[in-house]
Formats: structure tokens, sequence, C-alpha cells
């Protein structure tokens, strides 16, 4: 019985499959980081469990009932978020319609109120910018609109694909220790980072994408132990 | 080189020869759709290559027909003879009047074209300086004639407004394959990269705005010799609509994909004469359908191919 | 002075219309970013409903002028909306990933498409309205008589104006609206049914341009297939004029067509007034590029 | 004498002062890094160098001479390359063309030229691509070269965006956050490209905020919050600056 | 079996489609009248239609296909313009056309051997249209066109006509948009310079909008029209009360004909349409169809250029729907046969005499 199941997922683009039958599981609770090379197929991963693409083959089940199916609006609804690749803030709109927009999908007020307040309390400079329009803001800030919208929609699972781009160290730290509280509230999360020392450090367990396939699966502490993984992708180490 | 002959070559033997078995509807129904071709043609350079929204096309090559047909009545110039001028004239009118107005964006682009359009509508209606007969037009071009031999039967028609479709298409398609071609292609997907590439945007959308209208304008020199008569009727918005839709729907930033659409845009509704007052409406159905079902156009414009020169051994990579 | 407010009067009973079909016009392309050309169609297709029921139903002689045009009003927006729907479906919905451009070319198939069915059905000629439906009552004001139902139709489009302007800039759904037209695939990560969206969209436009067609009916009284064209072209006009994409800015930009038509026209030449009203428009855009009140413009780099 | 000066520039959005009367000095030869926290200015800072935006005071000096003014692809021409924080690639163009578009500044042919494919134009254009493929070589995508950009993963498009930066033979690149998206082999990759660029002779002005790659490649670092500049100086001085630390690197908490 | 193929070159399509649908009913009716009695010259007729759109270049196509088809005669077509793109086609290949809406002077100032029309010129209507006015006793006149090559030439021609005379003062010379269906503006304008009477020389369908919406300024102004006014829709549109005191010229009405051919003609299409023909255009290229018939039969032949030369020389006084029928020379339409007609309070055409 897992929350989040991908079982033999397969996606192409055109005739091109690019993810060739992975199988992931995710639990209730879970951090689940995943890792890879350009192009491995993580954001595709992603972006198919939000049915925003959909699947040759293969299928996704949250809740022991299969998704795959269903119209990415929908994900959503049965409390899937993402903060997609590339931010997508809605560049015309102001910061405080972005945040608005990422609640679409609840309607208790009350709520609402209370998690834009947390998310102005995480992020001062979106209180402070939230007459300004997205797309004026710059990177950083952009990514933390990004976050904080899909936050709004208080999502069982939440799918952040490379969070940490274009953030400052110093916020990367507070966005990792924030999504440490997040899961420690009972949000599940799947992180697609390219910063796979903090990844691991932050998750319970990671897998490794190469080239559309799942070539490594363990838990972080075995993955950060693992030689392979090190030579890879924690190699350097952060000075 | 021989496959492109071949490719290439044995259709347009094959076209050459197809008047000589239609009669002389047909033929100049073909007339019609070579005429249609190469206004495509350039307007493809704007719309498709460019990116740049025209929707007043018609104004360009009106300018290039009142152009032939004033200085052929009023002075006698051979129509043909005026072919440079038509074009020299519709080119300086689109510089003078698109200088201020190509930063604008997209649709108000569009709509400014289309105002361009309708302005000169309505100044040759109004018989603007005098010189264009209103709405009667200007009638009396003379006949065009090549090396004293006068053209005058659809079939000769035929053969002087395909050869020159033969020519633009030639041009156009050299053009497109250079420097020039690929910077309008920049600007059409993405005006800022390309300015940060170095590329000299304002300098290529105007660039290609005058060459597509001096061409339309070299166009409605021939329309003018071939109707001997020419009125505001002919260069209306619908006009513009005709070529766009030539554009789009044969595969913009294609020129295999312009001419089939100047095939299916003019010819169609011939061939749906036998539907009578319903003719247009299946041709309305049609058009939807075909965009519907090739959304990128009939032949949407494939890569330019390129030879990727090999490099010397021990260079690049790391 | 008496000829400056009349043609003050005048100007502004055309360019209310334009306004009303403008709005529709800015309502698909904000979202789609698609210059729905077969707007104009359902405007006049809105012009023929509206004939139809009238003479069919006998509304006014059951219901009053009032109520029988308001119930006449309330189906024609209706009937031209499940068209607008049916459109949006069978034209433009498969073309939503492919070059806008594409969708534009879909756009004028439909139009022709369309005027040609109302032509095959109603017939080629001009049809007439039955007389005096609406009041003839008229208010007099700074020397001019102005009558009651320019009066009316300024109102209805100032109220529908508003009411869309509250509806996309305040609502839920017309921040959704608003989401989607920006990028698709992120508002859908919102929870945002696009599909839904647009077909909502594609229903609101058409029906303020069926609203349109019927109150031209109403009041000019006499109808043609063809007149959808010359509407749909100054309306797009008055949209960009405004800023397209932009609510209020239709309003402002339709107003503002027609006391422009009005005045060239009064004080240069009737002929020309459709040629000066174009080059106040390029004068216009090239001082402001995005039009009067234009679209927000946030690209950075 | 420096390549690049900027000299109290300044620029206001609105009521928003993004940058405030910066200046710093950039060495021929040498690798500088820009860094501060989200919304100190940075990218305002290249937007303000290439043109893009035109400072509210201030003057930019390249190679001793202004260019204040002057449209961003006179300036790119003069030997400025730049790449963009976020992605901005001809997305449906192939990966050598896109490269191409870098060529174009240093070719010459114009309209007739192209349309009659003149002798001298078929050399420029034998030319061009053999430079392009050079770079793509460089960056490590010439196998990609058929492919059409959008299809580029992530960080691919990134090594794109450098090489056709590359194509225009800068004397000055420009990078904003070249390493965004890459993991860490890759960004290692990278910092070997950018050191042997630098080797080439080209000098670098690069924003980024992986602060593996600042440390290890730049010369030279200035340091931006709220528009105004901070700190500068070299790696270790700026790593250490408690000014610093405060407002962009934080104290490095072990996790 | 053999056929006398007569081309219809009318627009189906597009602005003009009321008036092309109309011209083929009346000449779809009479070939069916004719064949019934036997066909022409021994062989039955057939009427060949083609959209001409309203616009030069789909008629030149219209032109091209009906000389292949080979046809003898060719009725139509509507407006000058378009006309003017087919008469070269139809006359190097030695095809009568003959004209039913086409009234710009230079059609047959040309020359053409095998052009004529049964619709007269824009001058003979100027004339009458003149003389009307100058009957009435206007002395300040607004004459308003809408650009188009007809309503174009009949205003300048009028106001040619007019200048020289001291009695009437032309105070307005402009065009309005047509298709347009609020005409306050112009109507506002015109009232300031205070006409006794607006000459409009545009179609039916504006005439209508103008006097209704006049009625409504509460302007009471005499307005007159061309023949291009008559039809009955213009009562309609401008109602009753507003249209009542129109005066507009044209060719005689069938009902006001004293032919009985004319009148037959007239209740058999009533039965079959349902309607009278609203447009004498339409009416007017029965003309057409009739003479050709006639001419063909009398030189019992289809060699186009015997028929031309009857056309042209021997037809005398034939009695056409639309009243005596004889051509010039040029091919033009001899002899008078321009009315004027007022529009009384029930909305009927009345003869004036
Ligand atoms: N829209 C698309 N059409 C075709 N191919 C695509 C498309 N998007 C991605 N690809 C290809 O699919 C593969 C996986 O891409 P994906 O974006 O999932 O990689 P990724 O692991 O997220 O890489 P990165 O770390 O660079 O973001 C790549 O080879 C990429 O080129
Ligand atoms: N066009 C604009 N209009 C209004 N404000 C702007 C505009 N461009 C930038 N800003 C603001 O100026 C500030 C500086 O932006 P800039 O993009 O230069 O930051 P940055 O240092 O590059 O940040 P990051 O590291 O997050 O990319 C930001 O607060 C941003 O919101
Ligand atoms: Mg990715
Ligand atoms: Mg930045």
């Amino acid at each position: 019985m897992a929350f989040l199941e991908l079982a033999d997922l397969r996606v192409k683009y055109g005739n091109i499959e690019v993810i060739h039958g992975i199988n992931v599981r995710v639990e209730e609770g879970d951090i689940i980081a995943i890792l890879g090379a350009n192009g491995a197929g993580k954001s595709t991963t992603l972006l198919t469990i939000s049915g925003l693409v959909k699947p040759s083959g293969g299928s996704i089940s949250f809740r022991d009932a299969p998704i795959h199916r269903f119209p990415a609006h929908t994900i959503v609804k049965l409390g899937i978020a993402q903060v997609p690749e590339g931010r997508r803030v809605f560049g015309t709109l102001t910061v405080r319609e972005n945040l608005n927009l990422g609640s679409f999908v609840s309607k208790d007020k009350q709520a609402i109120s209370k998690t834009l307040a947390w998310i102005y309390e995480l992020f001062p400079i979106l209180s402070e910018r939230r007459e300004q329009l997205a797309g004026t803001l710059s990177g950083g800030e952009q990514q933390m609109l990004a976050i904080g919208r899909a936050l709004m929609s208080r999502p069982k699972i939440l799918l952040l694909d490379e969070p940490s781009l274009g953030l400052a160290p110093l916020l990367v730290m507070t966005i990792l220790q924030t999504l440490r509280e997040i899961n420690r509230s009972g949000v599940t999360i799947v992180l697609v980072e390219q910063n796979a020392r903090a990844a691991l450090k932050l998750a319970h367990r990671g897998y490794v994408l190469e080239l559309g396939n799942v070539v490594i699966e363990d838990d972080s502490a075995a993955l950060i132990a693992n030689a392979e993984v090190q030579a890879a992708y924690l190699g350097g180490g952060i000075a | 080189m021989i496959r492109q002959l071949k490719s290439i070559g044995i259709p347009a033997v094959l076209f050459a020869c197809l008047p000589l078995f239609l009669n002389a509807y047909w033929i100049d129904v073909l007339n019609s759709v070579g005429i249609y071709a190469i206004l495509g043609l350039s307007l493809n350079l704007i719309v498709g290559h460019t990116g740049l929204f025209n929707l007043g096309h018609a104004a360009f090559y009106a300018v290039g027909a009142y152009t032939a047909a004033i200085l052929n009545t009023k002075f006698q110039v051979p129509v043909l003879l005026l072919i440079p001028v038509c074009g020299f004239a519709a080119g300086l009118f689109a510089l003078v009047v698109s200088k201020p107005i190509i930063h604008l964006r997209g649709d108000y682009l569009c709509i400014v074209t289309i105002g361009v359009g309708e302005i000169v509508r309505i100044a040759l209606i109004n018989d603007v300086f005098g010189i264009t007969g209103g709405s009667n037009g200007i009638f009396g071009i003379s006949r065009p004639s090549l090396f004293g031999f006068v053209i005058r039967t659809p079939l000769e028609f035929f053969y002087l407004i395909w050869a020159f479709a033969a020519i633009t298409v030639l041009l156009f398609h050299l053009l497109e394959r250079s420097r020039f071609g690929r910077a309008l292609n920049y600007l059409r997907e993405d005006e800022v990269a390309a300015e940060g590439s170095g590329i000299n945007t304002a300098h290529y959308k105007l660039a290609s705005f005058v060459i597509g209208a001096a061409w339309a304008g070299m166009t409605g020199n021939l329309f003018a010799a071939k109707m001997t008569i020419i009125s505001p009727d002919s260069f209306t918005f619908w006009e513009s609509v005709v070529m766009f839709a030539i554009v789009i729907l044969g595969g913009s930033g294609s020129i295999p994909g312009v001419l089939v659409g100047a095939f299916l845009i003019v010819g169609l509704p011939e061939v749906f004469r036998e539907f009578a007052n319903a003719r247009m409406l299946v041709f309305g159905a049609a058009m939807m359908v075909m965009m519907v079902f090739r959304t990128q156009g009939l032949l949407p414009a494939r890569p330019r191919p390129y030879a990727i020169p090999a490099l010397p051994e021990g260079e690049g990579g790391e | 002075m008496e000829q400056f407010f009349q043609q003050l009067t005048n100007g502004l009973a055309v360019g209310s219309i334009y306004a009303l079909i403008a709005l529709g016009y800015t309502m698909v392309y904000g979202v789609l970013k698609l210059i729905n050309f077969a707007h104009s169609d359902l405007f006049t297709l809105g012009a023929y409903l509206g004939l139809t029921l009238l003479s069919s139903l006998l509304l006014v002689d059951r219901l009053g002028p009032l109520g029988g045009a308001l119930v006449l009003a309330a189906m024609v927006m209706g009937l031209v909306a499940v068209a607008g729907a049916l459109l949006d479906r069978v034209a433009y919905r498969p073309l939503r990933e492919s070059p806008r451009l594409s969708a534009v070319v879909s756009a004028l198939g439909a139009s022709i498409f369309l005027q040609n069915t109302i032509m095959l059905i109603y017939g080629a000629r001009y049809r007439v309205y039955p007389p005096d439906i609406l009041p003839k009552a008229s208010i007099h004001m700074l020397g001019v008589d102005i009558p009651l139902v320019r009066i009316l139709i300024l109102g209805a489009s100032v109220i529908m104006m508003a009411g869309l302007f509250v509806f996309i800039q305040k609502t839920r759904i017309g921040t959704a609206i608003r989401a989607a037209a920006i990028d698709q695939g992120a508002a859908r990560l919102m929870g945002i049914d696009v599909n839904r969206v647009i077909l909502l969209v594609f229903m609101v436009g058409p029906a303020l341009g069926g609203a349109a067609g019927l109150m031209v009916g109403l009041y000019y009284g006499q109808i043609n297939f063809t007149m959808g064209w010359g509407y749909g072209l100054k309306a797009f006009t008055a949209a960009i004029l405004g800023g397209i994409g932009n609510i209020p800015g239709a309003m402002v930009g339709g107003i503002l067509l027609g006391l422009i038509e009005s005045m060239s026209a009064a004080y240069l030449s009737f002929a020309w007034k459709d040629a000066i009203a174009f080059c106040v428009l390029i004068l216009i855009l090239i001082v402001r590029p995005t039009g009067l009140l234009g679209e927000r413009v946030a690209e950075k780099v | 004498m420096s390549l690049l000066s900027l000299q109290r520039l300044t620029k206001n959005f609105g009521g928003l002062t993004a940058v405030s009367s910066l200046s710093f000095d950039v060495q021929p030869g040498s690798i500088v890094g820009l860094i501060g926290p989200n919304g100190a200015g940075k990218t305002t800072v290249f937007n303000l160098i290439t043109g893009i935006y035109l400072p509210d005071q201030g003057e930019i000096m390249f190679r001793q001479s202004s260019i204040l003014g002057m449209r961003t692809h006179k300036i790119v021409s003069l030997g400025i390359a730049r790449t963009f924080q976020t992605i901005r690639l001809f997305q449906n163009l192939s990966v050598l063309e896109n490269v191409l578009a870098g060529c174009h500044c240093q070719m010459r042919s114009g309209v007739l030229s192209s349309m009659f494919h003149t002798r001298r134009q078929r050399l420029e254009e034998r030319e061009a691509l053999t430079r392009s493929v050079r770079a793509l070589d460089f960056v490590g995508l010439r196998a990609q070269a058929g492919q059409l950009a959008r299809n580029l993963s992530y960080g691919n498009q990134r090594l794109l965006e450098l090489a056709r930066a590359l194509a225009t033979g800068p004397q000055l690149l420009i990078l904003d956050e070249p390493a965004g998206g890459m993991n860490e082999q890759e960004t290692r990759r990278l910092v070997a490209l950018i050191s042997k660029l630098r080797d080439t002779g080209i000098t670098v002005l690069l924003i980024e905020h992986d602060m593996t790659l600042v440390m290890r490649v730049c010369e030279k670092i200035v340091v931006l919050e709220y528009g105004s500049k901070i700190a500068e100086g070299s790696p270790e001085a700026v790593k250490n600056d408690p000014k610093v630390i405060e407002a962009y690197l934080g104290t490095e908490k072990e996790w | 079996a053999e056929t006398v193929k007569i081309g219809l070159m009318a627009p189906m399509t597009g602005s003009w489609a009321s008036e092309g649908a109309e011209m083929k009913q009346v000449c779809d009716l009479l070939a069916e009248q004719v064949n019934a009695k036997g066909g022409v010259a021994g062989k039955k007729i057939e009427v060949i239609t083609e959209d001409d759109g309203g616009v030069p270049q789909t008629a030149a196509l219209a032109a091209q296909r009906l000389a292949a088809l080979k046809v003898t005669v060719v009725i139509g077509t509507y407006g000058s313009a378009v006309t003017e793109a087919s008469q070269n086609i139809f006359d190097e290949q030695k095809i009568i056309q003959i004209a039913n809406g086409s009234t710009a002077i230079r059609l047959t100032e040309k020359g053409l051997k095998y052009f004529l029309r049964t619709c007269p010129r824009d001058d003979e209507q100027a004339k009458v249209a003149a003389q009307t006015i100058r009957k009435l006793g206007v002395k300040k006149l607004a004459i308003l066109h809408d650009n188009s090559t007809y309503a174009k030439g009949l205003a300048d021609e009028t106001k040619g006509l007019l200048a020289a005379d001291k009695g009437v003062e032309i105070v307005f010379f402009d065009a309005l948009t047509p298709k347009e269906q609020d005409y306050t503006t112009v109507l506002t304008k015109m009232k300031s310079f205070q006409p006794e009477m607006v000459f409009f020389t545009g179609y039916y369908g504006e005439a209508g909008l103008l006097l209704k919406q006049a009625k409504q300024m509460n302007w009471k102004v005499t307005f007159m029209g061309g023949d291009a006014t008559n039809n009955p829709d213009l009562v309609k549109s401008a109602g009753k009360d507003a249209s009542a005191g129109f005066y507009f010229l044209s060719a005689p009405l069938p009902k006001d004909l004293p032919s009985e051919d004319a009148k037959a003609f007239l209740a058999t299409f009533t039965k079959k349409y349902g309607n009278p023909p609203n447009s004498i255009y339409a009416v007017l290229a029965g003309d057409g169809l009739r003479v050709a018939l006639e001419a063909i039969a009398k030189t019992n032949s289809t060699d186009t250029e015997k028929v031309a030369d009857y056309l042209h020389k021997n037809l005398k006084d034939f009695p056409g729907l639309t009243g005596k029928i004889s051509f010039n020379d040029k091919g033009d339409r001899v002899g008078e046969v321009y009315r004027v007609y007022k529009v009384n309070e029930e909305g009927l055409f009345i003869l004036q005499p």
C-alpha cells in the first residue's frame, strides 16, 4: 500500500520514449529525492505525476487509485501540487493574485488567509512586493513565489522541481529547512534537486535516474555513502 | 545537385506543359494562382519568416498596380519596363509607413497594417491627388510586350506570370538559406535573444517589410498588365486576408507550402463553383477543416539542411 | 455648437455599439491571444436570431416592450453563447497547441462559413425588424434631441462592461481566466480546468456580441448578412485602440472610435472618415504602443 | 586598463532603486563574480551593460569608450556577449542555428549577396558553420547539433546559450547564473570550460549563486545588496566578510 | 440535342448576392418559358450561371469559364467595375455581352462591338435627375453618394449638369460609407447646410436608413434617389411614414408598362417565387436575355457577328419588360428610359407625370 506509486511508467515525446518504465514508491510522510543528470527525465517524471504529460505506458496510483488518466486540474484537487521547473509564475498578475491562484482548489477562506500569512512570513519579500507584477520580480523572488504558490493549496504531496534554482545560498538553506518543517506537518515531498548533497541530507530516500531509467534506489544515507553517487553527484562538495 | 534537378526540374517542366491541355478558363485560374503565389511568397517573408502580423499586404500590391497603371496610361511607359519602378515605389511606401510602427508588437502591428490597407483603399476611392480615378479606377492599361511580342491570351500570360513566380521562388529560396533569412527567423522566435546575439532587429524587420512590399508591388504590375483595368475593389481587406490565409494554410515560412496554399485558396473556390451560392460556405468550412487537421499548415517549413564541416582532430571538446 | 453636441451624441451612439462588440473580442483575445474573426458573424447571428425569435414568439405582444426586449436579449445571448461554444469546440480547440496564426486562419474560415450559412438560411436581401418595438421617446438636452434608445444602448454597454470588468478582475474565476491566458500549463497546475475556462470565455464573449447584434437590429431595424465585417473591423480597431485584452480599454476604445468618426465626418470629410480614424489610431499607437489603457507589460530578461 | 568599467550606475523602477550608484571595474583576462541576495540588482546590472535598460545615472565604459545608450546588438558586436538568467533560446530552431545566430554579427553579407549567394557569401557561410560547430564542440553539444533547441534538457539549454554567446566572438562574456540547473558534476565541467575560456583570452563576468563555482573560478568578487556594493575583493576576503555572510552566505550550518 | 448556350454572369455570393439571386430567377423563368414554346431558332436554350462574386478578379475568371463553355451571349453583370474586368475577354472571343446593371459611361465608349447594355447610362439618368431637380424648384441641393463607381458617376454627372445652372446651388457633396447603419452623422452635417433636397445616388439599403434616421431627427427634407433605390425593401426598412414623399428615378416599373408581356411575366414570376421582382436590374437582365433571343430568332443563327449586327442595327423598339428597346452603335440603349416615381403614404411607387 504505497501513498504514491509509479509502476513501470513510460513516457514519450512524439515518438521518442524518454522514460523507460520506472518504478517509484512514495510512502506517506516521506521526503523523496530524485537525482539525475541533465536530460535524465526528472522533470518529465514530475510533469507526468501532475498530469501535464500523459504516460504512454504503466500507471501512477495515489492511495491505490490510478490517477494517470485524470486531467491535471483534478490531480491538484487530490492534493498533489507542483513547483514546476522554470517557475512559471503568472507574469502579468500580481504577486498576491499568483498566490491566490495557488489556493484555487480550496474553498475555505479562513484557511486560505492563514496559509497566506504563513507564506508571507516565510518569504517576507513577497509580502513587500504583493502588488508588484510577478514578471518583474528577480529570478530568486520568482522562485519564492512559485514555492509559495504551490504551498497555498495545502497539498498532501508537494512535487518540487529544482526549488533552489537561482536562490541565494542563505535562502537555499532556509527553503530546505522549510521543506523539512512542511514535511513534519504531514506533507509528503518529492524533490528534484541538482544540489544533491543538500537534497539527500533532507530526504529519507532517493532515486537516481539515468537516461530514463532508475539506476539506483536506496535510503539517503546509503546513497550518500554510495561510491557511484559520490562520484557523479557529490563530487565537489560545498566549499 | 542532380537529385535536386530531378525533384524540382521534372515537375516544373510538367507544369509548364500543363496549359497545353487546359482551356482558357483553367489557364486563367492558374494565372490567378500564380499571382497569388507570388503575393503569398512576398507576404511569407514578412509573416512566415519574420513573424510580423501583416494583414494589410494589399496596400503594397495596390501601390505597385497603381504605379504601373498611372505611368503606363499617362506616359505610355511599357508596363513590363515598369516592374522595377513598381517594386521601388511599393518598397519606398512600405519603408515610409512602417518605419514608425515597426516596433509595435503582434496584434497592434496587425491592426496598423489593416489600417494602412484601408487608408490606401479609401485614398484610391477618393481619387487622391486626382490620379487614381476614384472608384472607377484606371482603365486602358496597355498589354505588356516582350521583345516586340504582345502578351494577350491567358496562355501567354501563364508563361509570363509563372516565369516571374519561378524567379521569385528561386531568389526567396536562396534568401531563406542565408544569414539574412536566418536573422529573420531569429527575431521571429525571440526578439530579445536575437538582439542579444548581435542582430539589429529593427533593421531586419524593416528590411523584410520593404522587400516583401516591393515584391507585392511588382506583382501589382503583373496584375495591372493582366487585367488592363484596375480599381480599388481589387485591393480590399479581403485580398490581404486571402494572402494571409495562403501563407498560414500552406505552411508558414515554407515556399512549397505557400505554393500549395495559393493553389488551394485560389483554386478551391473555382472547384467549388458547382455548389453555386453555397460555394463560399463550403470554402470556409474547408479552410477550417484543413487548419484543424494540419495545424502547422499543409507543408510546414522544414529545417534548413547544413553540411556540418568536419573539424580537424584535436580541436574543440575537452 | 448645436451641431457639435448632436455629433457628439451620434458618435457616442455608434461608439457604444463598437464598444459592446469590442468587449467580446477583447475577452476572447485576453485568454487565447486569438483574434476571433468569427466574432463579427456571431454578432450578425445575434441580429438574425433576434429577428426570428421576435417574429415567431411575439414576445413584445405578450410581455410589453421592455419585458419583451429583456427576454429576447436573454434568449439571443443564450443561443449565441451556444454557437460560440460550438465554434470553439470545432474550430479553435483542436488548434490550442499550434502556432497562434493557424488559429487566426481557422477563425477566418469560420467567419466565411458562418456568414454564408446566414446568407443561405435567411437570404441575401436586407431583412427588416418589425417597426416601433423600442419606445420613440427622446430627451432634450443642450439643444439636441437624444433618443432614449441611444441612452439605453450606451447604458447597456456600460453595465456590461462594468460587469465583465468585475467578473474578470475581482472574482476567483476571473483570475483563473487571466491565469489561463498567461500559461495554460501552469494554470492546470493550480487546479484550473483550462478547457472549461476557455469554454466560458467562448460563451460570454459571443453572448455580448449577440446582444450587440440584437441591439443593432432593434435600433436600426435593417440587417444584412455582411454587416458583421464592417462592425467587426471597427470593434477590433476599438479593442486595440484601448489596449487589447483590457476590458475598460475596449469600452474607451469603442467610444473614442465612434467620436473620432463622427467628428472627422462632421468637420473634415465624410468620405475620408474611416481613413482619418485609422490615422488617429496609428498616431495613438506610435505614442502608446500598447493602446490607451495598454496591457501591463512584464517582460523582464 | 580595465576592459569594462561601471561608474556610479543607478537604475530605478518606479519607486524601487534596483541599482544604486554602483561602480566596479573588470580587468581584461580576469574572471569576476557578481553575487548578492535575490533581488539585489545583479541581473539589472547585466541588463544595463547590454543596453536592455538605460541607466538613470552613471557611465559604462568598454575599452575606454562609453557604450551608454547604444542598442544591444551594437554592444554585442563591440565584443560583449551574454547569457540570460531565464533561458532565451530560439526554441523552434535547431541547436546549430542557435549558435549561428551568434556568428551573425561577424558576417557581412547583405540582402543582395544573400539573394544571389555570391562566392564571398558562400565562403563566409562556411566559415560561420565551422565556427559554430567549434563552439558546440567546446560546450559538448555537437552531437545534438540537429535537434530543436526546445527538446534539450534544461542544463543543456544553458550550455547552448553559452555556445551562442561564444560564437559572437566576445572579449567580455557575461553569464547570468550559468550553473543554474546543473548538478555538481556538470558544474565542475562548467568550471573547466570557464577557466579554459579565460585561457583563450576571454574576460568573464558572471552572476552565480553556486558558491562552489564562484569561489573556484573567480579572481575577484563584487557583492551587491539592495543595489549597492557592499563588498569587493578576492574570494577569500569576500567569503569571510561578515557583511557578506550576514546578507548572503549565512553561517554555514551543517544539516 | 444541341442547345443555345446563354451565360449569366451575376454576383451569387458576396455583398450583392441578393441582386444575383434575382437575376438568376428572372433568367431561369424566361428560359423555361421560351423552352416550353419550343426554344429559339429550333433549339432549346440553356442558361449557365457563373458567380462573379461582385469582384473584378472573380469576374475575369467567370468570364473565362463562360468563354470556355462557348456561350453565344452573356447576360450581366451588375457592377460596372466588375463588368469591365470581363469586357475584353468576351470581346476577344466574340461573345456578345449584354450588361444589365453597369451604368458607367465609359463601358460603351471603348468601341467594343459585342458589348451592349439594357440599362441606361449614368449621364442619361443624370439628365433626368437635373431636370427633376429644376422642376421641383430646388434652390439648395445636397448630393450624397457612396463612392461606388455607379453612385459616384451619377453624382458627378448630376453635379456637372447643375454646375452651369445659377438657380440651383449645391451646398453639400460627399460620400457615405456603404453597409454601415448609423448615418445620423452625415445627416446632421447635411442638415447644417439647410438644403431643400438631398439627392442620394447610392443603393436602397442605405437610402432606407437615411430616410428613417432623418425622420427620427425630425428633419423634414425631400429626398430623391437614383434608380438603385428602386426596391420595395426601401419602404420596409424606412417604414411607410418615413419613405412617403421620397422621389426616385427609374426605368418604368413593370406594373406601369402598357405591355401585356410585362404584366404576364410579372404575374408568373410572382406565382413562381412568391413575390414580384424587387430589383429593376433583375428585370433588365431579363430584357437582355429577351433581346438576345429575339436577335437569334430573327437571324436564325448563333453566329455572334450576325446577332450583334442585328442588335445594333435592326432591333427597333423591341417591347421589353422595361419599355421599348433599341440600341445605338455603341451598344447603349436609346431613348428616354427614365421616369420619376414618388412613394405615397401607403408605401406604393407612383409614377409621376
Ligand atoms: N517537450 C519535449 N519534447 C521532446 N523532447 C523533450 C521535451 N521535453 C524534454 N524532452 C527530452 O526528454 C528528456 C528528458 O527531459 P527532462 O526535462 O525530463 O530532463 P531532466 O532530467 O529534468 O533534465 P534537467 O536536469 O536538465 O532539467 C531529454 O532528453 C529532453 O531532451
Ligand atoms: N522591469 C522591472 N520593473 C520593476 N521592478 C523590477 C524590474 N526589473 C527588476 N525589478 C526589481 O529590481 C530588483 C532587482 O532585480 P534583479 O533581477 O536585478 O535581481 P537579481 O539580483 O538578479 O536577483 P536574482 O538573484 O534573484 O536573480 C528586484 O527586486 C526586482 O523585483
Ligand atoms: Mg528538469
Ligand atoms: Mg537575476
